[in-house]
């Protein structure tokens, strides 16, 4: 608390220095490196220029984009109802693919089979071809875009088993296949792509026949993906729209690519 | 069973506890240690940190750290310690509802003090994302902790020192400096290092606070990235940051070893223990 | 610090721990400059009657004190706490040096109460001598008290309150723990105050109370607390007591 | 003409710091408060315990399975943690020698410091793919006791520790006199005096357990239901607070602020409960 008083009577610090003009982008964990790159690359062409990127998830983005405590919010979804106050600039697509352990003889699932076994239906790998041994789902906890996604594309609000394990973050749902040889989830294909190519012993199964890769969401052949947003108050102004143009420029959408995310110009176009 | 007898397999039963807090740590630094030995080297520690902490160095980690460290121990010492005082030595009554407020608010989960902190300190107060908000937040989560500790500690001061005060016509607080506080100081050590234990271990508190920014810190209103956040974001969020992540685990090991140690010593030095 | 020493009055004073009644309505005389033993078999509330004397039941809340306690003029009840202890010192049965050095521990409490840090030195060696401790100690007084034994402790509690130049000094049963050399060197201590300090002494050794006191207090345990049953010159006490369990007690000690 | 400071003016100037203590985190149960008001208006505290499910995006918001998470994480963890911590206290004072005094206590403060994130993580890549084969999921009661007993470890061995080494030697050696043993002093003297501290130490190894939220998360499974068995996936308060948090919005968002809440009133409990016994 001293420190507090020693800090209320000395001038701002930052208005001493040569004062860099600074940016403040906070949110989804999901885009939250696609930023940290790309704000980097944008310092390196704005000399004075100071991007921070903070965490916290997709409501923090939204709430602190509102109060203004960030100049960019990000989300990994669109914008719900009651966010019409709220613009929202698409920087590029990534794809949901459903993951099983490498060991799992299993290469693809139909539309049907995934609602077998999240709803609890089937609940041994033998109804699939595979040991007679239970299926351990793994789940995404509430409020998560991902799992409004897989709910609403597979019907299965409020149908999805109990019992199922619940874990957030992508990193850990692979850490937990790659740990099960039982297991299914349902992750963001960058992660998977990226973890595969790593070595952890998972892999990703094709949906209705169309693989899960970055192409087939660019292509939009693979149904199942969501948009990552930049969400501002109002349309993007100054260093905002500086920075959200550069994410959209090639560049930009270069480090999009890189991080196994789908350039937002190829999809939107073949939509 | 003679006493020798019941001492030495007291010796040996006991003893399991302290050679497994050894192995326990021998675990931690193997299971870290396997991944992250191979990335750490002079330029890990100097560089800041690229592609999102999949190469590059975690120098602005270390500096957001030791700001939060310093900020946070540095707010919550001497008020903590005044109020163990207080509640020890001086209090007429009413201490039990105030140690079971401590011992309740020493409970709340850190992601709820980085709410608070969040809504508190960066929006209520302006103080943004900085290291100043991190730091004062997780002075306020380890509040409770230390004062219940301290005041643990001063209670359990043998009642023959302040009734030989008295009997001297010396009025409590007299005593404090040289003899109370000194003869309390081994608790009073343990809680200062549990304390600092606490700030390098706590990173959901951060995340909401000081922020995730990747750049080095240099003024209290400036973000930072805390080493455990660091950990956390490379560990479960950046595809492919396994290996890194542990690295930085296996700096923060050190950091832990140096920062605890250093605070088991700090009541010795400030209070000038004589011979007990 | 004081003028001489001045008697201590205790008029009808009863000490409460709760409802335990402890003493009931005791009278206790211990003119200046005299030394009067209180004596009593265990229970019947010796001690609990001379802390109520430097008011140290303050320290615990659930201690009830009554009655008209008087040091010479002033009263007791009403005088502060802190400053009537610098006139009034106290030593325990059990000896509680302060963790510091010999020579601290005798200068901590005159420096705190504000003596020059010149007068410190000589003070502190006048009072180790009057507590028959200077030979001992006078070439390690930086060690620890802790290094003492236990006699030496004791002595030094005592020199640390004699330090004080108290008018009146109370002693509970300083010697119990001690051996006899250390309760000798006590008790010509004792002696060397007659004239200049008031002392209340309570102890069970009957022998060192006719060795150094020479008025006596008796209390006796009764269910209302302990009460007072006898006052007087010690001999006249210990040859003639008031009540027969008292001669019981006299002659089962010194039988 | 040292100023004649008495204890009246030391404790005035001493009250404001106690209050500090308690009114700035009790700050924090304010802003709970306020933030779990919406859904607390709508719904009512009762709903949360009679709810069956746990379905926040549509207004179910059963915390039963939850309540009972934590208690029974809380109990086991320091079912393990608190004989391995008054073990470890008793040993470095009285019975380890030298080497292992320093090595341990040093383990335990490095322990002290260890991110509960390192703890996860290593639980669920070594300690969970061991358990799958056999008791699918792997994740669950006995993985989440394990790295909750090594989370609140520290804070209760530390805390012993202090307590013991703050015994006054002359109890034991009073024993040791008797011709008895260091064992005998530990049972006569040393724990009876120490019990104060070493309470307010497991006490706050316990608050500890309760409020953790990183490792639990990794390896609870997180599964909204009452644990049956040693192996069934589960999830304490601090838990569905931490899982969601990132992501809640609007009335799901103040479910979980009430969480907290019920976590509150579950530590505030037992405080008072033991409160009274000491």
């Amino acid at each position: 608390m001293t420190l507090l008083i020693l800090l209320a009577c000395s001038p701002a610090p930052n208005a001493t220095r040569a004062d860099p003009i600074r940016l403040t982008l906070a949110g989804s964990s999901t885009v939250q490196p696609v930023a940290e790159i790309a704000g980097q690359a944008f310092e390196a062409l704005h000399p004075g220029a100071h991007v921070d990127v903070q965490g916290g998830g997709s409501s923090v983005g939204i709430s602190s984009a509102r109060s203004g405590l960030a100049d960019i919010g990000t989300v990994s979804r669109g914008l719900k109802p009651d966010e019409a106050d709220l613009t929202a600039t698409t920087i590029g697509l990534d794809g949901i693919a459903l993951i099983v352990h490498a060991e799992n003889p299993m290469t693809a699932i139909s539309r049907e089979q995934v609602v077998s076994i999240y709803t609890g239906a089937a609940t041994s790998w033998s109804s699939f071809g595979g040991a007679d041994h239970a299926i351990t789902v793994v789940n995404k906890e509430a409020g998560r875009s991902t799992l409004e996604l897989f709910e609403g594309f597979f019907g299965l609000k409020d149908k999805i088993l109990p019992s199922a394990v619940v874990i957030g973050p992508n990193g850990q749902a692979i850490t937990i296949v790659a740990g099960n040889p039982y297991a299914i989830a349902y992750v963001s294909i960058g992660s998977a792509a990226v973890a595969e190519e790593q070595g952890t012993p998972i892999h990703r199964l094709s949906l209705d026949g169309i693989a899960a890769t970055v192409e087939n969401v660019g292509n939009a052949s693979y149904p199942l993906m969501r948009p990552l947003n930049l969400v501002t108050k109002g349309a993007p102004t100054g260093l905002a729209k500086a920075f959200v143009d550069f994410v959209r420029s090639p560049e930009g959408q270069a480090i999009v690519a890189k991080e196994d995310f789908v350039p937002v110009g190829s999809a939107l176009a073949a939509r | 069973m003679t006493p020798a007898g019941r001492d030495r397999l007291a010796g040996v039963l006991l003893g399991v506890a302290p050679v497994a807090a050894l192995m326990l740590v021998a675990l931690v630094v193997v299971g870290v240690g396997l991944d992250g030995a191979p990335e750490v080297h002079a330029a890990f520690l100097t560089e800041a940190p690229t592609q999102a902490g999949r190469s590059g160095g975690i120098a602005p980690m270390l500096a957001a750290t030791a700001w939060v460290l310093v900020i946070g121990i540095g707010t919550a010492l001497p008020p903590g310690l005044a109020a163990a005082v207080y509640l020890a030595e001086f209090a007429q009554g009413g201490t039990r509802m105030v140690r079971v407020a401590l011992d309740v608010l020493a409970a709340l989960p850190s992601v709820v003090y980085g709410l608070f902190g969040m809504a508190f300190f960066c929006e209520l107060l302006g103080f943004g994302w900085s290291v100043l908000a991190g730091g004062l937040t997780v002075a306020i989560m380890i509040l409770p902790l230390f004062v219940r500790l301290c005041e643990a500690a001063l209670v359990a001061v043998p009642a023959d020192y302040r009734a030989a005060g008295a009997a001297l016509g010396l009025p409590r607080w007299r005593l404090l400096g040289r003899v109370l506080l000194p003869a309390a100081s081994p608790s009073i050590a343990a809680a200062l290092v549990l304390a600092s234990g606490r700030v390098l271990a706590e990173s959901a508190v951060f995340l909401f606070t000081a922020g995730a920014s990747t750049r080095t810190p240099h003024g209290l209103l400036e973000p930072g990235r805390v080493l455990a956040v660091h950990i956390y974001q490379l560990a479960v969020e950046v595809p492919g940051g396994g290996a890194r992540a542990a690295a930085t685990a296996l700096v923060l090991l050190v950091g832990i070893v140096a920062t605890t140690s250093g605070a088991a010593l700090l009541p010795q030095l400030l209070l000038r223990r004589t011979a007990a | 610090m004081s003028a001489g020493p001045s008697a201590v009055e205790l008029r009808a004073v009863s000490v409460r721990y709760g409802d335990h009644v402890a003493v009931d309505r005791a009278d206790l005389v211990a003119p200046a400059g005299v030394i009067t033993a209180l004596v009593g078999p265990s229970g019947s509330g010796k001690s609990s009657l001379l802390f109520a004397v430097n008011r140290l039941h303050d320290l615990d809340r659930s201690v009830t004190v009554t009655g008209d306690l008087r040091l010479g003029a002033l009263d007791l009840a009403k005088a502060p706490g802190d400053a009537l202890r610098t006139r009034i010192g106290l030593v325990f049965q059990r000896p509680a040096p302060f963790p510091m050095s010999i020579l601290e521990n005798v200068t901590f409490a005159l420096r705190a109460h504000g003596a020059p840090r010149s007068e410190l030195p000589g003070r502190a060696e006048h009072a180790l001598r009057r507590a028959a401790l200077w030979d001992e100690v006078q070439d390690r007084l930086t060690r620890p008290a802790a290094s003492l034994s236990g006699g030496q402790q004791q002595r030094l509690c005592l020199a640390r309150a004699l330090a004080l130049e108290p008018e009146a000094l109370l002693l509970d049963e300083p010697c119990s723990a001690l051996d006899p050399r250390s309760t000798a060197l006590i008790e010509d201590t004792l002696l060397g105050l007659r004239g200049s300090t008031t002392v209340l002494l309570v102890t069970h050794n009957l022998a060192q109370a006719r060795r150094v006191a020479s008025r006596c207090v008796c209390l006796w345990p009764a269910p209302g607390g302990g009460r007072v049953t006898d006052a007087g010159p010690i001999d006249r006490v210990f040859e003639a007591p008031a009540t027969r369990e008292l001669a019981d007690y006299f002659r089962g000690a010194t039988g | 003409m040292r100023l004649r400071l008495g204890d009246a003016h030391v404790a005035w100037a001493l009250r404001p710091f106690a209050w500090l203590a308690v009114v700035l985190p009790a700050l924090i149960v304010v802003f709970i408060a306020a933030e779990a008001a919406p859904v607390l208006q709508l719904e009512g505290a009762l709903a949360f315990l009679t709810d069956a499910r746990w379905a926040p995006t549509s207004g179910v918001y059963g915390l039963g399975p939850m309540i009972a998470g934590t208690l029974l994480s809380g109990a086991l963890a320091l079912a393990l943690a608190a004989p391995w911590a008054i073990a470890f206290g008793l040993h470095v004072n009285l019975f380890a020698p030298r080497w292992l005094a320093i090595g341990g206590r040093a383990a335990m403060r490095l322990l002290a410091g260890v991110p509960s994130v390192v703890f996860g993580l290593l639980a669920l890549t070594r300690l969970v793919p061991l358990l799958v084969a056999r008791h699918p999921p792997g994740l669950g009661v006995v993985v989440s006791a394990v790295t909750l007993a090594v989370m609140i470890l520290p804070t209760a061995a530390l805390a012993v520790d202090a307590a013991v080494a703050q015994v006054p030697r002359e109890g034991p050696v009073a024993v040791r006199a008797l011709g008895l043993g260091t064992w005998d002093g530990v049972r006569a003297v040393i724990l009876p005096q120490a019990a104060a501290n070493i309470r307010a130490g497991l006490l706050l190894a316990l608050g500890r357990a309760a409020g953790e939220t990183m490792a639990v998360l990794m390896v609870a499974g997180n599964t909204v239901q009452y644990p049956t068995g040693p192996f069934s996936s589960f999830r304490t308060l601090t838990g569905n607070i931490a899982v969601e948090m990132s992501y809640a919005t609007g009335l799901h968002r103040s479910a979980l602020f009430v969480s907290a809440l019920f976590l509150l009133a579950m530590v505030l409990a037992l405080a008072v409960f033991d409160g009274r016994r000491t």
